[in-house]
């Protein structure tokens, strides 16, 4: 159990790419052994990561160095620097691994039943669980060559998945825009590392951030790092791509997209917050990352307003959500060269931008199941045609109301605490912040009882007279985000004191990650 | 390396940068916008090839015995990488964009935009 | 299907191109190349009999489900040895010292010795054979592709 | 205290909310039950009344997404043109904006942000 504690961080990335390259021979054999392979070793990966959170919370920084003798050995003898790949888990890393696989696990046994009818569902298993692997590698790794590669495998499964169901033009048009642009947005950053490496011959994030200057060419690496994952993130007026990518993928892929876009956010705080921590005294930086906040929320809703199509309409909300993230934890950098500012309501912020992400990660991958579901049921994405379906669809309908309710924050549900939480902070950082998210809040209510009135309310109609309740698996798959909602509704304290703030202090304390990897070498 | 001189490689790796750039955001047609982007990974590859460069040096292949400074040897790994990376990404444009031509029977950008707003 | 002198010289060049990527492949760890490099230099090999032959043909020789299984078998095999090493920590090198790929060079210049290198010889062929499948595959399916013909999944 | 979050000006329990919930509607219940209690159901009086007209079928009676919110789009009408002008949907404006975000924000940073 000890070493398979010290091991944990490449299991967890090792264990669903081996997974991926077994499901084709596999099931080639039997259809019911792939499918067990899958649930199981995701469900292993879920356990592992709980296991090395608890860790975490316990000693601090997890360091793994790949290829040593021995795994905490990040400067082999006779270096003075990291050379290996290394591996540097900290509190907000783990907390995205939690999200990343609880929504993994659900997306798969979501897609037993959702593509049951497609052909080619060997590879479909294979590039999840190559998805998977590149998304927790995003999260886990401390090396940013090694954070470009597992942004391109993530960008290559996932675009391949989108373009999955190959009998709809639209999904080949969304699959191509999503490739293009992670192309060339992963050039971007490889660009910028090539900036780096050019100064300082390092590759690490601890070592660099120990060097770094903040030079003309750290600037620009900086402004090319930031771009390039805000526009996988899909920020406005960056987000054109996100709905034609989100909206044709098969529902349990938009949901797992979404979280990369999660990833990919916090590739960028990662950047911002431990590479260049300690060289941003201004708050130019927090305040670029406050307006691409501020933007998403407000068009994001309004375009979510006036959408027909139901994942369309998922995915703009998708990014307004994104933008309260952003608001909380940019207020977070604006005053990160402030330390009283940052005591007094600074690390609050943050708190509540992370604890959104992770309210966030459980009702918007519900919202997009239902999507996928209705799609299922209707064979139509277009909800101005649906009607009554909640004769039908108890599970659904129910699932739907606990899932608007929190993406519209109301209490007592958890995306209310923690808009309470960024609302207050934020408040004292500029009001207007905190008055466009309560607008912004009202417009998602709005919309969302729009949605639930034309498609779930209203008399039986006779063109969905033959519709039944949906698969078992796909509730399953909803009813474990939903069980997490309920989860956190109820004990928001537990949650916050155990993850939330540990969390946002990982990010705000650079020198711990520095001194993870650097160790006693000064 | 302290100091990057201003010399040639990194002149034509901005060069083919900025043309990519032009073709990709210009060019409506898709298989012309797929070279635009294989030209823009080259560009940014032939950047970190550049970085390792030393003056004089000699490539770093221990079983070519020569008493003379190296090259950096840790950006040709990368830009291998990156290629390796390009390869599967430029594969799976190209097998995308034949399936649109299958759908639409069009290669233009502007006709292949179901969804918008 | 091209002109006879085309397809004859196709069949005497690919014992060639094969013994010079497998070249390629077993000695990335002295010189430059590796698993994808003498993988692509097969896989161009493929892509003559392509332009030679017609993609039935060689469609008849590599079959589709072949190489998905060699494709997942030399991604198994090069993390089935990464995993080997977990002892001390993954991707140990855990042959160096035993006389498989196990002796260490010198410093510095050297002749170059093919038994070193421990794990990466073994991964290289990992790769390469990962690279000769995956690839060959992605060539196949866009000659495929392009005749207008549709690929059965 | 495992239900209880601080925000540093305020606390938050949901335990709270769900009690006052769960009282609110015992109470807006009774007050239900002490109805009319010469409502019938099944009989003319839960007919619609739709001032004489006939009442057209259920399905018909169903207010379609398309219909709702109309004024609302109809005062911002202004705004979602201007909104829906980005939104082309074709490929190479999306870099476009891509590579023209990329260079104000390195502009601004190269003027603006000094740091130490």
């Amino acid at each position: 159990m000890p070493s398979l504690i010290t091991h944990s961080p490449i299991l967890i990335i090792a264990i669903p790419l081996a997974a991926a390259f077994l499901t084709l021979p596999i099931g080639m054999a039997s259809r019911k052994a792939r499918n067990a392979l899958v649930i199981v070793s995701l469900a292993f990966v879920v356990f592992l990561v709980f296991a090395l959170a608890r860790d975490i919370s316990i000693n601090g920084i997890h360091v793994y160095t790949l290829g040593a003798t021995s795994p905490d050995l990040t400067i082999p003898k006779g270096f003075m620097v990291p050379v290996r790949i290394i591996l540097e888990v900290d509190s907000m890393s783990v907390l995205m691994g939690i999200i990343w696989s609880i929504v993994a696990l659900a997306a798969a046994i979501f897609s037993l039943s959702h593509i049951a009818n497609e052909t080619g569902q060997n590879r479909f298993y294979t590039l999840l669980l190559l998805m998977v692997a590149g998304g927790f590698g995003i999260m886990f790794t401390g090396d940013l060559f090694n954070l470009f590669v597992f942004l391109e495998i993530t960008s290559i499964s996932g675009a391949a998945l989108i373009a999955f169901r190959t009998r709809f033009a639209d999904a080949q048009e969304g699959g191509f825009k999503y490739i293009v642009v992670s192309a060339i947005a992963s050039l971007m950053v490889l660009f910028a590392i090539g900036l780096l490496y050019a100064q300082y011959n390092l590759l690490n994030i601890g070592a660099l951030a120990q060097v770094i200057q903040y030079t003309t060419l750290d600037k620009i690496a900086l402004a090319l790092l930031v771009i390039a994952f805000t526009i996988k993130a899909g920020m406005v007026p960056l987000h054109l791509w996100l709905p034609d990518a989100y909206s044709v993928a098969p529902a349990s892929i938009t949901g797992m997209l979404l979280i990369t876009s999660h990833a990919c956010m916090y590739a960028a705080f990662r950047v911002c917050f431990t590479l260049y921590g300690g060289m941003l005294n201004t708050p130019v930086v927090g305040w670029i990352i406050i307006i691409f906040g501020l933007l998403s929320m407000f068009v994001g809703v309004t375009m979510a307003l006036i959408q027909k199509d139901v994942m369309r309409f998922m995915s703009y909300h998708a990014i307004s959500q994104l933008g309260y993230m952003w608001v909380g934890v940019g207020v977070g950098l604006a005053v990160l060269g402030n330390a009283g500012l940052v005591d007094s309501y600074g690390k609050a912020a943050m708190s509540g931008g992370i604890f959104h992400i992770l309210n966030d990660a459980m009702y918007m991958p519900l919202l997009f199941f239902i999507g996928g579901a209705l799609f299922h049921c209707t064979g139509t994405r277009d909800f101005t045609q649906m009607g009554g379906l909640a004769h039908k669809l108890k599970w659904t309908t129910i699932l739907f109301i606990i899932g608007s309710l929190c993406i519209s924050g109301i209490p007592p549900f958890n995306g209310f605490s923690s808009k309470i939480l960024i609302y207050e902070s934020v408040y004292q950082f500029h009001p207007i912040l905190t008055i466009a998210g309560i607008i912004v809040s009202i417009l998602i209510l709005a919309s969302f009882i729009k949605v639930f009135h034309s498609a779930f309310m209203g008399a039986e109609l006779s063109e969905y007279k033959a519709v039944k309740e949906v698969p078992r698996s796909m509730i399953i798959a909803m009813v474990i985000l939903a069980a997490g909602i309920v989860f956190i509704t109820l004990f928001p304290s537990l949650i916050v004191n155990w993850t939330i703030h540990p969390a946002s202090d990982a990010l705000i304390n650079q020198g711990g990650y520095i001194n993870a990897v650097t160790g006693a070498i000064p | 390396m302290e100091h990057i001189p201003f010399n040639f490689p990194f002149l034509a790796a901005a060069l083919l940068v900025g043309i990519s750039l032009y073709i990709i955001i210009f060019k409506k047609n898709l298989i012309k916008l797929i070279m635009g982007v294989a030209m823009l990974a080259s560009g940014v590859n032939l950047f970190l090839v550049a970085l390792g460069y030393r003056a004089g040096g000699a490539s770093p292949i221990y079983t070519n015995v020569l008493e003379r400074p190296m090259v950096l040897p840790v950006p040709q790994a990368l830009t291998l990488t990156s290629i390796v990376i390009n390869v599967a990404v430029l594969a799976l444009m190209l097998t995308i964009v034949i399936r649109i031509y299958r759908h639409t029977g069009s290669l233009d950008s502007e006709k292949s935009r179901k969804m918008k707003g | 299907m091209l002109s006879k002198i085309v397809r004859t010289v196709t069949n005497e060049f690919m014992p060639f191109i094969l013994v010079f990527g497998f070249y390629i492949i077993a000695h990335g760890h002295l010189t430059p190349g590796g698993g994808f490099q003498g993988g692509a230099v097969i896989v161009s090999g493929v892509v003559m009999l392509l332009v030679a032959f017609n993609h039935q043909e060689v469609k008849q020789v590599l079959r589709e489900r072949t190489l998905s299984i060699m494709e997942s078998t030399g991604a198994l095999i090069f993390i089935a040895l990464a995993f080997a090493g977990i002892g001390a920590a993954f991707f140990y090198n855990f042959l160096v010292g035993t006389p498989i790929f196990g002796r260490i060079p010198p410093t510095g210049p050297n002749p170059g010795d093919f038994w070193t290198g421990g794990v990466i010889p073994l991964m290289n062929l990992a790769v390469g054979l990962k690279v000769i499948a995956g690839l060959s595959a992605v060539v196949l399916a866009m000659a495929i592709f392009s005749s207008g013909e549709e690929v059965e999944e | 205290m495992t239900f209880i979050l601080e925000s540093g000006y305020a606390f938050w329990n949901p335990i709270i909310l769900i009690i006052v919930f769960i009282v609110t509607m015992v109470i807006v219940y009774f007050f239900r039950r002490r109805g009319q209690e010469n409502y019938k159901k099944d009989t003319d009086q839960a007919q619609i009344f739709l001032c004489g007209e006939e009442v057209p079928e259920a399905e018909q009676r169903h207010v379609r997404a398309g219909n709702i919110y109309w004024g609302f789009f109809e005062t911002l009408k202004e705004y979602y043109n201007q909104i829906l002008r980005p939104h082309t949907g074709i490929i190479n404006d999306y870099v476009l904006w891509f590579i023209a975000v990329t260079a104000i924000i390195a502009i601004i940073l190269l003027i603006a942000g000094l740091g130490t």
